[in-house]
Order: structure tokens, then C-alpha cells, then sequence
């Protein structure tokens, strides 16, 4: 496969993928190199310049999606809102998490200096964190740790997307 | 002391605490304690005065407050006797974690602005389960065909006719007696069209004149020809011979 | 909005919706005559030539997917096939969503003389139906219609062509 044909394949890919798709992902199915797909992804990128669509980088997962300036037309399809906006007691929370990762409830609660039961419950029924395990010690209280999702919704590429500011301060 | 809190939502007492430091101006580093821990105290009670619950955590902040206070009032000499962490300035802890809680905060701040940007763009709006344009599709609907798919259609419909109460002694007509009448509508005729069957038929005769034609072509008796979609339905009687050999 | 503005704004709105889109739908939104939007579609098709991506026209509206040619890498991603046949009590539901259509669940229910959540549930799995709105009055309950799929495996363009349609007294 020469890269041209190889660019059409990947873009059919990323456009028909249900989920975002990693490089690796796409590296596997055109049997090619990561890097090489990373400049394909790129020519794909030029070639959507002119139109409504632009390659999104999520969590180091490529997705196609509408340009940002077109979202007041969308609107008048009537999507409904997938995702209702977070209260700041869920986004202080997911911060933390995002940041902290892996954090347990308790060491969530001591940063914010208030119960966040109800923060991460809603956060976990957005399926915007999740289990990533268990710390060792008295009650194996469990870990979370942000999803895909979460790096979806965000339209971040990584966890090195987060700010850094002040981060000094205190750590 | 007049000085009016704004009944703010506060997430909690480091929220409270950095918005009162942030209101007076002052270093975070030397907060005045005691003119802080009033003003915190002020709006506790103004929470109570408005019947609004007033969470632990809140009070319990109110108590280390009240703790550095009296703390920071201590003769020197005294607080050298005790522990060695003691000696440290009793409000860099309560510091540290505001300022921890402040950089979550701005952080909740930043990714709030990414959420809202994020949701500008769309992704694709419908499932992409039509990629494929050959219409070779085995499942999801199996060897089901549009004829069946109708047929039953007008099936449920006509079971729905029939069910209902009929309070009206109308002509009630069977199917037996629509079959009857569709096959002498038929007999010595090469050919009949559906709507020439129906002809004057109110709704539920129709269903029942249509019954007894698919009935007829259960049995053999007749063909249904439709030379193209929407067009009129030719009914065909078909000679018996061959169903009596069988 | 000159032509330009209004094709890129047309792209976004025929990917980002979750149905195919008519000409006259697309003509309201961007305040253009149906003529125009139709010249703009071409264009779009020229525009989308020399990519992994096709607008295609489902019962007179436009939709966008892959080219057929790129089906065996787009395979590759595993997209669940379900094999198995439909229920006698999925094919009457079907049957009456295609003739009834647009149509609500209890609508559905007082016809079959039985309960049909789990029909109806079969049968948006298999995306052979959608919601399609939502019907006035209390409750505002919602409203199903058989999708382009449906279409696309009877080779139908509209909901005309389905037979035996002359019997519609009832509707």
C-alpha cells in the first residue's frame, strides 16, 4: 500500500472507528509504522484544511469531528446535549483525580476539605473516571483515575495537556 | 466590623477561606487570623440566620481557626517548651492546603474552558453502519421480505379491526364469505385488479377482501402480479389441474 | 453566507446529524434555495473525490459514509456482526413502525395487543429503527421510524415503495 492509498484507508478508519483510534490501533490495521501513520494523520489534517472537519488528537487517540466555529448551525439540528454541564464540585474533583491519578476518595476529600461521594458518583456515572484498582493498606480503599472518555470530552491529547501553573507551590 | 459576605455557594471551607483572603487583599502567607476567623465566623451565622445548613466540615474549619487564633496569641516562651512542629508558624499548614486547593481549583477552572470547547465540536451523529453500500445483507432482518413485512403488517391491523367491540350490527363480513366473494368475482375472468376488488369497500372490507386474497394465494388458487412498485395489483386465477396431480 | 461559507457549514451539518438530512431541511438551516443546496451537495462530492468519504443519498436525503471500497479495512476494526434472526415478535413491531411510522411505543402495543420495550429494543440495537421525535402531548412520548438501514437492505429510497401501501385508510 502506497502512502496516498494508505491516507484514504486511515481516514475511512478514524471516520468509521465508533471509538477514537490510537496510532497503534492504526499502525496495526494498514500494517505500516507509527511514525508513518503520524504524517498520514497530518496529510489527512491539510486535507480537511479547507472543509468542516478537522482531526481531534483525544488521549493520544485520533477522532474526526466538526470544526468548533460550525457548532452554532449544528445546534439547530437539535442534538440533545450528550454531556450536561458538571457541577464544580464534580470538575474540582475530576481536577484532582486528573492530576493525582491514581487518588483514593480520602485523599480526594483532604484537598477539597469536603465529602465527595456524590462528586465522584456522578463522575463515574459519566464513566469520566473509573476503578483503577486498590491501594494496599487498612480497608484497601479503592483508586480511580480518569477514562478515555474523560480525555474525549475534554478534547485533551494527554495528561501533559493539564496546566502546570503553581503547580510548585505545593507539591 | 461591617463588613458584608455575600451569601455565596461556597464547595467548601477552603473555598470560603480564599475568597475572604482574596476579598481583604492580604498575603496568603500572613493572614490576618483573627480578622479572617470573624469574618469566616460571620458567615456561618449568616447561613444560620437564613435556616441554611451549615455542613462539618465548616464548623470544623471554624474550630482550627479558632485554634490558630489562640495559638498565635501565646507568649513565645511557651511554645518553645512544647513539640518541635509546634514552633512552626500554626498557620502554614492550613496554607498549604489552601493553596493545594487552589491550584485544583484553577485547574476545575482551566478544564471547565476545555469542556465548553470541547463540546463545539460534534462527532459524527450517526452510527456508521452504512459504509457498505452493496445491498448484500443477510442479517440483520434474515430472509425476512418486504412482502412478508407488509403482508403482516396489514395482518395485525386487520386482527386489530376484528377485535375491536362491534356494537354496530352492520354487515359483519367473514373471511369465508370474502373468499366466496372473490373467487366468483373471478370465475371466468383472466384477470381482476385489487382495486377493482375493493371498489367501494369501507376500510375493514378491505382488510378482509385482502385477507382473502392472500388466503387464495396461500392456497394456490390465484397470483398477485405488481409490474411495478406503487403500481395496481393484477389478481391471476391459476389453473387447479396441478394442485389435484399433487 | 456565500457559497463557500455554506458548504463547509452543509459538511458539518450532514456528518454531525444523527439522520440523514433532506435538501429541504438543510435549504432551512442555512437559508438557502433547495437548488442551491443541491449544488452545494456536488460540490461537497467533488470536494470529498479524492478521500475515504462519499455523500450519499438515502430516500432523498444526504448522508455521509465511507466509500464502499475501504469495507475490508473498516472490517478490521471489529465491528460486531449479529447473525441472528429476528423474532416473530421484532418483525411485527418492525412492520408496523415502516407503514405507521413516525409512531410511538404504546401505539405500537395497542396494535400488537402486547407489550414490545424489548421489540423495540432489538430492533434499535440492530438499527433498523431510530427515534425520530417526540410526540405532542403528555408524556411527550417518542416517536420511532425505520432508519436508512432499513432502507438500504430492501433497496427502498422512500417509504412510498413499501407494498401494499393502497390500504391506508386507517392512517
Amino acid at each position: 500500500m502506497n502512502l496516498s492509498e494508505a491516507q484514504i484507508v486511515i481516514e475511512g478508519l478514524i471516520f468509521a472507528s465508533e471509538r477514537p483510534l490510537s496510532v497503534q490501533e492504526l499502525a496495526e490495521i494498514v500494517e505500516l509504522d507509527p511514525s508513518a501513520v503520524e504524517s498520514i494523520v497530518e496529510r489527512i489534517r491539510e486535507y480537511y484544511a479547507p472543509g468542516a472537519l478537522l482531526i481531534r488528537n483525544v488521549g493520544g487517540r485520533y477522532q474526526v469531528v466538526t470544526k468548533p466555529e460550525l457548532s452554532p448551525w449544528i445546534e439547530k439540528l437539535g442534538r440533545p446535549v450528550v454531556h450536561a454541564p458538571l457541577t464544580v464540585a464534580s470538575t474540582e474533583t475530576l481536577a484532582i483525580i486528573a492530576y493525582q491519578e491514581p487518588v483514593t476518595r480520602a485523599e480526594i476529600e483532604t484537598i477539597r476539605g469536603v465529602r465527595s461521594d456524590s462528586a465522584i458518583n456522578s463522575l463515574l456515572d459519566r464513566e469520566l473516571i473509573c476503578e483503577v484498582g486498590r491501594k494496599a493498606g487498612p480497608g484497601r480503599p479503592i483508586l480511580y483515575g480518569v477514562t478515555e472518555k474523560f480525555y474525549a470530552h475534554f478534547g485533551l491529547t494527554s495528561s501533559d495537556e493539564l496546566p502546570l501553573t503553581g503547580i510548585s507551590e505545593w507539591k | 466590623m461591617g463588613y458584608v459576605i455575600e451569601l455565596e455557594v461556597y464547595q467548601g471551607p477552603f473555598d470560603l477561606l480564599l475568597d475572604l483572603i482574596a476579598q481583604n487583599e492580604v498575603d496568603i502567607w500572613d493572614i490576618p487570623i483573627a480578622s479572617i476567623t470573624q469574618q469566616y465566623l460571620d458567615y456561618l451565622y449568616s447561613l444560620q440566620e437564613k435556616d441554611l445548613a451549615i455542613t462539618g466540615e465548616f464548623l470544623v474549619m471554624a474550630a482550627t481557626l479558632i485554634r490558630i487564633k489562640s495559638r498565635l496569641l501565646l507568649p513565645q516562651e511557651t511554645a518553645e517548651d512544647e513539640d518541635d512542629e509546634e514552633l512552626e508558624d500554626p498557620r502554614t499548614q492550613l496554607v498549604e492546603q489552601l493553596l493545594r486547593y487552589k491550584f485544583f481549583k484553577e485547574a476545575a477552572v482551566f478544564l471547565d474552558q476545555r469542556y465548553q470547547e470541547a463540546s463545539k465540536c460534534f462527532t459524527r451523529g450517526q452510527r456508521a453502519a452504512s459504509f457498505d453500500l452493496k445491498p448484500v445483507f443477510t442479517a440483520p432482518m434474515g430472509d425476512l421480505t418486504l412482502l412478508e413485512l407488509g403482508e403482516l403488517y396489514h395482518q395485525l391491523r386487520a386482527e386489530l379491526e376484528k377485535e375491536e367491540p362491534v356494537h354496530r350490527i352492520t354487515s359483519q363480513i367473514s373471511l369465508q364469505e370474502r373468499l366466496a366473494l372473490v373467487r366468483l368475482q373471478l370465475v371466468g375472468q383472466p384477470r381482476a385488479t385489487f382495486s377493482d376488488l375493493i371498489r367501494d369497500h369501507s376500510p375493514r372490507e378491505i382488510i378482509v377482501t385482502f385477507l382473502a386474497i392472500l388466503e387464495l394465494v396461500h392456497m394456490g388458487e390465484i397470483a398477485l402480479i405488481q409490474r411495478k412498485a406503487l403500481g395496481e395489483i393484477h389478481i391471476e386465477p391459476l389453473e387447479l389441474e396441478v394442485e389435484v396431480r399433487a
